[in-house]
């Protein structure tokens, strides 16, 4: 009997399994474009195949960050900002772990900008889901890293001096071998994005266009939108670097003139994940480090490797 | 004890390999079969600035820097900047001459360069008139000529450590050996040769100095390797196999000798983008079922300070070491303080709920790790091993039978699949992974992976599986069942065989020290010459910051009648951590206090003290006495 | 005092409006001559779940929330999730009445929304049955439907308003005012007619209830702010002209107020990346000449760690607000507690070298906020304002003379051009900006642009002008320098006309409180009561955290036989900073804690100080009581 | 008499006027390329026009942070990755100031990415030079992002599975008016770059490639460079985004296969930087906050603005 039984289970997973019994519903206000995540994960765990109990889903703080409490799976809901350090240590301890992480636009580009950089850059083997609704939600309606250039808000009455952030444009930048947005509008889309995202091998980054009635009602409710695998505008080729990075920087300054894109917009199959590099160097085991700890087993001793050094 | 010691010294510049050449001193010497033990001084600079290491050796026991010291190897800062106008950094080409010399003892012996120190400087330096009055024994050499004659340049620190050896009597054998086992080829005949040749140069002096290496001989092997290797083989032989981390001065030594061995030892190693990261990828590792540690010194400790709240809420088990250098803020990287303490009892929101060892010395830093590390699994609670710059620099030697231990695979409170189908679960199936009931407050973990051991782990307050609750009741009963884990600890540590507390001196001495960390064994040495000198005195030295040690340390006060508290920081921080966990006893500490970044000398303590009993004169040079309050 | 005062509460779902209706409430009544203090309850979730305001208003002074409330005004939760299987948040529809009814006092009179609560909602709580046990008043009304009819249905809350002016005998006048001036057009003439429709509806009630609004008139004007308004308002006065901030609940609500006013008053505002950057910020601003802060909460302070030390170094003045919420971690983001007083005191490596200030109410804030800055520029030292999400949140009437102040836009220790022109230089032309020399510690500053100022400021340990230095001398004389300015502040205190510790109670009480921070009031109006009962006690409010005022407190604990310290957090961590700092009273020093998220009600202070003098009884309700040391 | 004389003081300057007198020397290695950025840095001030005096130099921590205790300004060394926040804000604070930041490729690019992305998304006006020599320099030779993959180390004995960051695609995909990479071994193109960096109104990142001869050894010593500004093979538009994009990544790719592209990538002349925007909207006033505070004038009060609010 392996120590991770839930890991590599195969059998017909229902959508309702995520599901969780005690907190069924969420505390969202109505209307809120998390629902839109939290429903299209949903729909996208039984086609790739996991179940609850081998996913880990790591959360940051904000109403995006309550996503891990309304999804049923193992769930990690940490502190503002560090999402990713957390998940991917998790993926690299137990490889076997289906790793999410997820957060809003506060969270993964204004204080948890560094990690998502460098976590981009390192390709780790996971989904990263940022709640994009163009504001701080759960503090009560702040300008975010990506409202628009002139937002007004109570922190910045006279209206945001600064250029939103290019969250493609820095994933790509920086490392992420999968670059998405979609939309909570957006429902099949969404979870087709998902599943891709998911099944991918490395750092999949999915812009998720998130409307917040509450505190965002200037902003768009993201439709129409045009989802550029459809468009005739564009052609792009989704494992080419530079019409991606062209076509991401298209659709970020679209954003704020009224038009929504959204789609794959960068997938490189062949880099080869953080986890897989290390293993191919010898630098980690092959076998997960997690799994020791349940098995019998000889346990290395520094009095037999390492003292005689010393003497 | 000081008479019989050797206190030999070599200086020069940072660059100039003096770390290597001391340790291989001191190698040499334990496998002479001397005891050992070094202390080193150096800038926060890569090349050049004055840097020195000082390896004491005898055939007692020795725990502690000497005072001052005996033989001084000067070989020069070959990275020195030139003098120029207005600078205030003076002329740093003779500072390894100059500076050492203000600290030589009365008698002592100095090997100098001439290769490097010209005739001028050393007339510059009034070296000749000096060594008269302060009966120095001065040997002046060309080193680095002998050196370049035979080899490099780079090799005039063999050449020093022959010329020493054939000034202290000591054969060249173990010196070769080592030369032998480290290099081959024609750097190792090279070295081979100018070791030789300097001996046999530096025999033709005509000795005026008596100082001798003893000698000496171990029972059983001996192992030569500093504080930092022992915390790290602590951590492996604790089954800890993974650490994340971000380099720091003095952390970074722990940390390399993890990264160095873990991949061996089948573990993950991994350098982040900085420390917040890096204490929480410790936090996703442990969770995820993989004993895991993470640290950092000043600064980078610091920015740990919220993951470590987050730990504590989610009850992740966790392992921080914290390396205190001098603070605040950058303060002096390559300096020891003690300044740390309360930073790391109390750093990150709310009432604090963590463990935290300082260990008084080496094999207290092995053994304290490893309970660190079982602490941490077992009640689920992040466990600190608080040392510095100190501690984790010094090398001694140490038996090397202490290593002979069973490795600790256990992940503590963490259920198998199992026992997680026979545990409790909330009606919709979810695993009930933080139970109010526990009486010793831990509630058992599962792991991500595990059938049926689906559990929300969240840094908001959360109910038994951990979805979030705002529900007062529950709260109560969390924060209870959090706070109750630390008095268990207590609890068990007290009926451990092995107290972390050390107790020295004659236990009906009625005068007494408290001390805590590195300054420990120090300290210790200056009660046995207290007590020589004829003074009763006891001291105890404290390991557990938190949960504090009340009974051990209430036990001391009462038994004393005065105690001074000795520490290298310039608030009294432990004297407070005392006076707080006690409520009492404010009349009779009074505090010893250094803070200019090096480390007490056992007869600065003994000053220190004899001023205190004196009525609480200020203390000399650079120490400061704070009296008892009711003084 | 419980007796005459209204305890009136309104209940309803986050986003249901209670919060501004609330205000407008107390603000009508304040206008009509009464003394008005709000408390505010409200869960971590944007739309729905229950929240609740209490407005108590008396003719005499009200200090803090009272025991209980005795008018409900009910109006429900609009965004309630609907029940379902194996969840345990229940039926969240209800909960405005039923949560609220088990802390109705006895006699109580309830106003509820049937178009919201249905009869089978009523049936389900036992009202009916409930109320007669308790001798409730129960007055049931359609506030829905008749904000729907002659309006929108979210002018429920101005319907219910009237209908409670109606209950209440107080006349619309006031409220009708406040509709005008904050309204127009047709919004303002539907919110009029449903005012005025409810008062008339419910004027038709049977009144069974004694309960009424009492009367009362004010000699002064008098205005209603929140401690959060008194703290940015402090700021302003100060001359405070750069914020840098980060939202965090609840250090928002400052952050917001000095947001929406600087540019006004020619300053500037940043809202940043993070909370490092944002302490970085306002070290940058000060040290470029302007009075700067920052400020947080919980887990965002934590992450100000480093800077904080930065400033300390550094010595650039700053004045940095942190707002308490019950931790560790995420902890209950709404929610009060005073457990962040140790993290405020000690966070940040090295010893701690900052100015602490925990204000007690609304005023102290104010003046406090005023003393930080004044001291962060005169000493070059950072200073902390600690307070929490109650003192922050909570509302009340204060003397609009009270701010009839100057303003104060001195920078302290920081020279003119010509100034410097005189001041100390080093030979190559550097300012000696931090010269050991000055007897109070404070060497002035210059600022970047000014003529012949040029120094460095660095983290790292640093001689006169400022140079990174690792000389053992100048850092002692560094370290004493700046730990010397902490006791010149604590004698510039005790100094003052005003003390920071406010004493309450007979003077010759041989009982004592001590309390600090937000529980102040709380606290006296225990003691009041204590005393109207026959105890003789007495209380101090301590202010001043850090330097602590050692002298004050000894002299009231000398004064008292036994002294219990309230306050809300696990660990008592305030008692053991007195211990810390006295060294002595262990054995007169107990606990009353609470740490369950809500704050001290006046009725339970009495009861656990009751409890606390029969010996230590186990404290009822969620309070926690820890007897003294040697008991 | 206005407060600040030395600012905008109109007069011939000498270059010595930025070798202190209390630490003329670095403590730099032998050979250390940091000698490089000092000297082009110095020999830039006075083509600008700026003295001591009205020049803020704020470093982080490492080799690269003692820059500021080797040029004579007012000087801030502050903690490891804050420079730019610090730095700034004091902008902010007293527009007439030159502020330049300094600091190493592990400070700004790892330890400080975050404040590095998100000040150049805003265009503070000041400079940033990052000393990228590939190495945590100072605490004695561990990896950095900017150390080629596979490069080996005390911290990464397997050598490093990680890909380099791209600082200047970074730099650019954040919004940064000036990019541009010089090399301490090309005295004369890092001189006119900080020259033009410095007299830019916006962020001007520059990535000064560093030797650092003591611990990364192996490292090219960054010669032979082409100046892509002199170099047939590419004929640049740096006032066009997307060539720049290309090129950088040209630039950074080629890097650790042995070809050093220094240059001026980017220059955007009209973006306004983001003190302009503020004083546009009128969010900070036209004076600098720095001078009120000595000047006689008028404070204003609350009890004369706010308080009527709530009575
Ligand atoms: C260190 C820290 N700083 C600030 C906060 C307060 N905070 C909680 S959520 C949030 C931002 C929410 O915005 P976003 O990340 O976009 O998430 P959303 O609520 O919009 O989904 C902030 C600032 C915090 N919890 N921790
Ligand atoms: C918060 C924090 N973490 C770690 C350190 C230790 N540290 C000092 S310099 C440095 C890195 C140096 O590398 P780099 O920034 O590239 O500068 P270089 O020395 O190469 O110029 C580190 C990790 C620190 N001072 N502060
Ligand atoms: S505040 Fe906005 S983001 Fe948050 S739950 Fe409500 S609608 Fe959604
Ligand atoms: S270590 Fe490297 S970067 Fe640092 S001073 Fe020496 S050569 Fe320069
Ligand atoms: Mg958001
Ligand atoms: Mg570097």
């Amino acid at each position: 009997m392996s120590t991770f039984t839930a890991i590599g289970e195969d059998r017909e997973i229902d959508q309702e399994e995520f599901t969780p019994g005690v907190e069924p519903q969420a505390t969202w206000c109505p209307g809120c474009g998390d629902f839109g995540v939290l429903k299209a994960l949903k729909g996208a765990m039984p086609e790739v195949g996991r179940t609850p109990d081998e996913t880990l889903l790591v959360t940051g703080i904000g109403c995006s960050g309550k996503l891990s409490s309304y999804f049923e799976s193992y769930g990690f809901h940490s502190i503002h900002g560090r999402a990713l350090p957390v998940a991917r240590a998790a993926k690299l301890a137990n490889p076997g772990l289906e790793v999410i992480a997820a957060g809003g636009d506060g969270d993964g580009y204004g204080i948890g900008g560094n990690h998502f950089m460098h976590t981009a850059r390192e390709n780790h083997d996971m989904t990263y889901i940022v709640f994009n609704n163009e504001i701080f939600g759960l503090t009560k309606g702040q300008t975010s890293p990506t409202s628009p250039k002139g937002h007004e808000s109570k922190t910045q009455p006279h209206g945001s001096a600064k250029d939103p952030v290019r969250p493609m444009s820095l994933s790509l930048a920086s490392g992420a071998s999968y670059v998405a947005r979609t939309a909570a509008v957006n429902p099949r889309q969404a979870q087709e994005i998902l599943v891709e995202a998911i099944q991918h091998d490395g750092f999949a980054h999915i812009d998720f266009l998130t409307q917040c009635p509450t505190w965002n009602k200037d902003a768009k409710e993201y439709v129409p939108y045009t989802d550029i695998q459809d468009s005739d505008e564009f052609d792009l080729d989704t494992g080419d670097r530079r019409e991606a990075a062209e076509t991401m920087y298209e659709a970020e300054s679209r954003l704020y003139e009224g038009e929504v894109l959204t789609g794959r917009f960068y997938h490189d199959p062949d880099r080869p994940s953080y986890g897989e590099e290390k293993r191919a160097q010898g630098d980690v085991p092959e076998e997960p480090v997690a799994e020791r700890y349940f098995e019998d087993g000889e346990w290395e001793r520094t009095a037999d490797r390492l003292i005689d050094r010393h003497t | 004890m000081t008479d019989q010691t050797l206190m030999w010294r070599i200086a020069g510049g940072s660059g100039d390999g003096i770390d290597s050449t001391s340790q291989n001193f001191a190698k040499a010497l334990m496998r002479s079969g001397l005891n050992v033990f070094t202390h080193r001084h150096y800038p926060s600079r890569i090349r050049g600035g004055h840097t020195y290491v000082e390896v004491r050796a005898s055939n007692e026991p020795v725990r502690s820097r000497g005072d001052g010291f005996n033989f001084l190897l000067a070989l020069g800062d070959s990275f020195a900047r030139s003098e120029q106008d207005g600078a205030y950094y003076g002329n740093e080409k003779v500072k390894p001459l100059t500076e050492s010399l203000a600290d030589l003892n009365e008698g002592g012996v100095v090997l100098y360069d001439t290769g490097f120190f010209e005739e001028a400087d050393i007339a510059e330096i009034r070296l000749e008139e000096r060594a008269e009055e302060n009966g120095w024994h001065v040997y002046p050499m060309d080193l680095r000529g002998l050196a370049r004659e035979h080899g490099r340049e780079v090799m005039r620190n063999t050449a020093g450590v022959g010329a020493a050896a054939a000034l202290l009597g000591q054969d060249t054998g173990y010196f070769e050996e080592l030369v032998r086992e480290a290099m081959s080829g024609e750097v190792m005949e090279a070295n081979l040769t100018i070791l030789e040749m300097a001996y046999e140069q530096a025999s033709e002096f005509e000795f005026s100095h008596d100082l001798r290496v003893p000698t000496g001989g171990h029972d059983t092997d001996q192992a030569l390797m500093s504080g930092s290797n022992a915390i790290a083989y602590a951590a492996l032989d604790s089954g800890c196999r993974f650490i994340a981390g971000y380099p720091m001065t003095p952390w970074t030594d722990v940390f390399t000798i993890m990264s160095q061995n873990l991949s061996e030892f089948g573990g993950v190693a991994e350098q982040v983008e900085d420390e917040i990261a890096a204490a929480s990828l410790a936090i996703g590792a442990s969770h995820a079922g993989v004993k895991s540690m993470s640290g950092s010194s000043g600064g980078g400790f610091a920015l740990m300070s919220e993951p470590l709240g987050l730990a504590e809420m989610t009850e992740t088990p966790l392992v921080l070491v914290e390396a205190m250098r001098a603070g605040p803020s950058t303060g002096m990287p390559t300096k020891t303080e003690q300044a740390d303490l309360e930073h790391v009892l109390y750093t990150s929101q709310g009432d604090s709920n963590r463990v935290v060892f300082a260990p008084g010395n080496l094999e207290e830093a092995y053994e304290q790790t490893r309970t660190a590390f079982q602490v941490a699994y077992d009640y689920q609670i992040p466990a600190i091993l608080l040392y510095d710059q100190k501690l984790g620099g010094e090398m001694r030697n140490v038996d090397v039978d202490f290593f002979d231990r069973e490795p600790d695979p256990s992940l503590g409170a963490t259920l198998t699949e199992e026992e997680i189908s026979e545990a409790a679960h909330h009606e919709s199936g979810k695993f009930e992974r933080y139970r109010h009931d526990p009486d010793d407050g831990v509630s058992p973990r599962s792991v991500p992976g595990q059938t049926g051991g689906r559990f929300l782990a969240s840094g908001n307050e959360h109910n038994a599986v951990g979805h979030i609750s705002e529900d007062p009741d529950n709260r109560k009963a969390q924060m209870d069942r959090r706070v109750r884990k630390l008095e268990r600890v207590r609890a068990e540590l007290d009926d451990s065989e092995h107290s972390h507390q050390t107790h020295h001196g004659p236990a009906d001495a009625d005068l007494g020290m408290l001390v805590w960390g590195s300054q420990q064994d120090t300290v210790f040495e200056a009660v046995d010459r207290l007590n020589a000198a004829g003074h009763e005195v006891k001291a105890l030295g404290v390991s557990d910051m938190l949960p504090y040690p009340e009974t051990e340390v209430r036990g001391f006060l009462e038994s004393v009648r005065e105690c001074v508290v000795v520490e290298m920081n310039a608030t009294g921080q432990f004297r407070g951590l005392t006076q707080k966990e006690l409520g009492q006893y404010g009349e009779k500490l009074a505090s010893l206090l250094k803070y200019d970044g090096e480390a007490f000398e056992p007869g600065e303590v003994v000053e220190g003290f004899e001023s205190s009993i004196d009525g609480g004169q200020p203390a000399a040079g650079n120490m400061r006495f704070v009296p008892a309050a009711g003084d």
